[in-house]
């Protein structure tokens, strides 16, 4: 794509690219871009001057642009600030399993998995605010079951729980293979998969 | 119900030999590109060069007969689906060419506007599909922030995990489970006796000239191995049913040749 | 941290927090954040305003906000390396009138294609993060309905969906009635599944 002649477009294309970017621009990576002929320089510098006042400005740092929020705003910016985490998929499924199956006991989600649930599992969930303590069951040593909470369908953009997809639904979605021809022969004589548990987040 | 407007090139002398080579690749690929009968009927109606509004249901018919008598004399495999709605099509065409009958059906006319109406509904979700994926598309034409300040403002965003990913986990979990214990006995991917028998018989009577028992075979079954075996098992075992109870005719030219089927001819009263 | 009271110093926030997202941030939001004495929308309109001609424009999509780069740009931003995964034509046609037609269900979506949906259709749009599903159809069987999520709008930049190309023209002619084509005549050979309902959104 040639460059454009145009000196406001060239001005918005510099815009865009270090918009754009992931990384500060180092400026001869610009300049070996727009060719020889463009002063990239007096571009920048235009562009910065256009964002001095503005919410965010246009810095240099050691040959590289990039934009950045103004400094002087960033106590507006900071306050609820909260570091966004990957959920393990122990806690994934266990979520599931409490949305699909609620209420449900610990000792209920341990059988449907398989496999023991950590103490953390629960606590990052409930810490999200997605599941929460429901009735006790009358049985015996009366377990505490785990529900789904209003937060858990706001989440995830669901009007009620009778909306999430059944076992059918996700089958006709794709989101469970079914099995091939001769399946329910072969895998009986594999030994039982060994459910690997991640290490919580 | 026979089909009075084509001679059935089934009840002509048996030719001998190999009448026709079958190395028409450009017909196969076509079919193939085609998204079932509809889609094909819009490819046709497109060739009419009209409006979709005024395109004439009559001559769309003839284009989709002979297209499938074309298929058919290459004997290229068309699924069962295409020649239901040759079958289908067939008894519109007669239904508009022959005076309405005093029935409570609805007429000719009412089913070729139905049939606009879907070919004009696929044509325009054809036609937005396009428009849309012609739009600037973020991540290609359009960039967000390329380095987000770290910072959820305003939302108390604490774990990225989308419906998908809980979906899909529930989905995975299931089929783990489905997977594991000795007793779980799953249910076998096999074509039935009983599946067969209810399709042939639904598919009895829109059936006018012989049909190659492999046409019958439900689309998802037909790609080979155990599971196209098993359908083809099954319907067979159903025909031979079908046959004894007189609801069907079986014609074998010999031993291993395609086997064909179609309704008796001298049924009384149609299905 | 108080709201400034100065006008430019809200505009300078706002900006300053629809820059740092990459996310398109709910107007809502915003709103909530700056308090009920501060007209959000106005701050926003004439940010838009200050953005229209330059290389990176405000944008709203369904009520939320997200700086983007200009759409006549994107040739000279694309990366020549980047490879963008083709859609299948039964996944554009479905995406299609999972959008025009919502909430709509796959029943729905087979009569309209007259196909049944293959696997890897329902499940790629979803993991896109385009699709999901809505409400469940209240007739028997109650099938999931499948409905367009925001992230579609956003990747489609689409204002809201009353945008969609064209949608207008196919409603005035009749074109997204939820009537089945050729009815219980349908030679198509789809499973019998609940009877398509009125689907005005």
């Amino acid at each position: 794509m040639p460059i454009p002649d145009d000196r406001n477009q060239q001005l918005r294309l510099v815009e865009a690219i270090l918009f754009a970017s992931a990384d500060p621009v180092p400026e001869e990576a610009l300049q070996a871009r727009f060719g020889e002929g463009v002063q990239v320089r007096e571009l920048l510098l235009d562009l910065q001057a256009l964002y001095e006042h503005r919410g965010v400005n246009l810095s240099a740092m050691g040959g590289r642009w990039a934009f950045r929020t103004a400094p002087d705003l960033g106590e507006h910016l900071r306050s609820e600030t909260e570091v966004t985490a990957k959920l393990s998929r122990a806690a994934i499924e266990t979520l599931a399993i409490i949305a699909y199956h609620q209420p449900v006991t610990r000792a209920e989600i341990e059988s449907i998995r398989g496999v023991a649930t950590s103490k953390g599992t629960l606590d990052i969930l409930m810490e999200a605010g997605w599941i929460k303590p429901g009735r006790r069951r009358e049985t015996p040593g009366r377990p505490v079951t785990w529900v789904s909470t209003p937060h858990f369908l706001d989440h995830f953009g669901l009007e009620s729980l009778r909306d999430l997809p059944g076992v059918e639904d996700l089958r006709a979605a794709g989101l469970l293979d079914s099995r091939s021809g001769m399946g329910p022969l072969a895998p009986v004589a594999l030994p039982a998969e060994a459910e690997p548990e991640p290490a919580e987040g | 119900m026979a089909d009075p407007l084509s001679p059935d090139p089934f009840d002509q002398p048996v030719r001998d030999g190999t009448p026709e080579v079958v190395a028409d690749a450009p017909l196969l690929l076509a079919i193939d590109g085609y998204e079932g009968p509809i889609d094909l009927l819009l490819t046709l109606a497109r060739d009419q060069k009209v409006d979709l509004t005024r395109v004439s249901i009559l001559q769309l018919a003839d284009q989709y007969l002979s297209f499938v008598e074309t298929a058919k004399r290459l004997r290229l495999e068309l699924a069962a689906d295409y020649l239901v709605m040759a079958a289908w099509l067939a008894y519109l065409k007669s239904r508009l060419l022959l005076p309405e009958p005093e029935t409570e059906e609805p007429s000719g006319e009412e089913l070729a506007a139905a049939l606009a109406f879907q070919l004009q509904r696929l044509e325009a979700m054809q036609g937005v599909a396009a428009r849309l994926l012609a739009r600037p598309r973020l991540g290609r034409d359009v960039f967000a922030r390329g380095a987000p300040e770290d910072m959820p403002v305003l939302e108390k965003r604490i774990h990225e995990v989308s419906l998908y990913d809980l979906l899909k986990a529930y989905g995975e979990h299931k089929q783990r489970q489905m997977k594991q214990g000795p007793l779980t006995i799953a249910a076998t991917e096999l074509y039935s006796i009983e599946d067969a028998v209810a399709r042939v018989e639904a598919m009895l009577g829109k059936l006018p000239s012989w049909t190659k028992l492999s046409s019958f075979l439900p689309a998802g079954w037909r790609s080979g191995g155990v599971k196209t075996r098993s359908a083809l098992a099954s319907t067979f075992v159903a025909t031979l049913e079908l046959a004894k109870a007189g609801r069907l005719e079986i014609r074998q030219e010999g031993a291993f040749g395609p086997i064909f089927l179609r309704t008796p001819q001298s049924q009384e009263g149609g299905t």
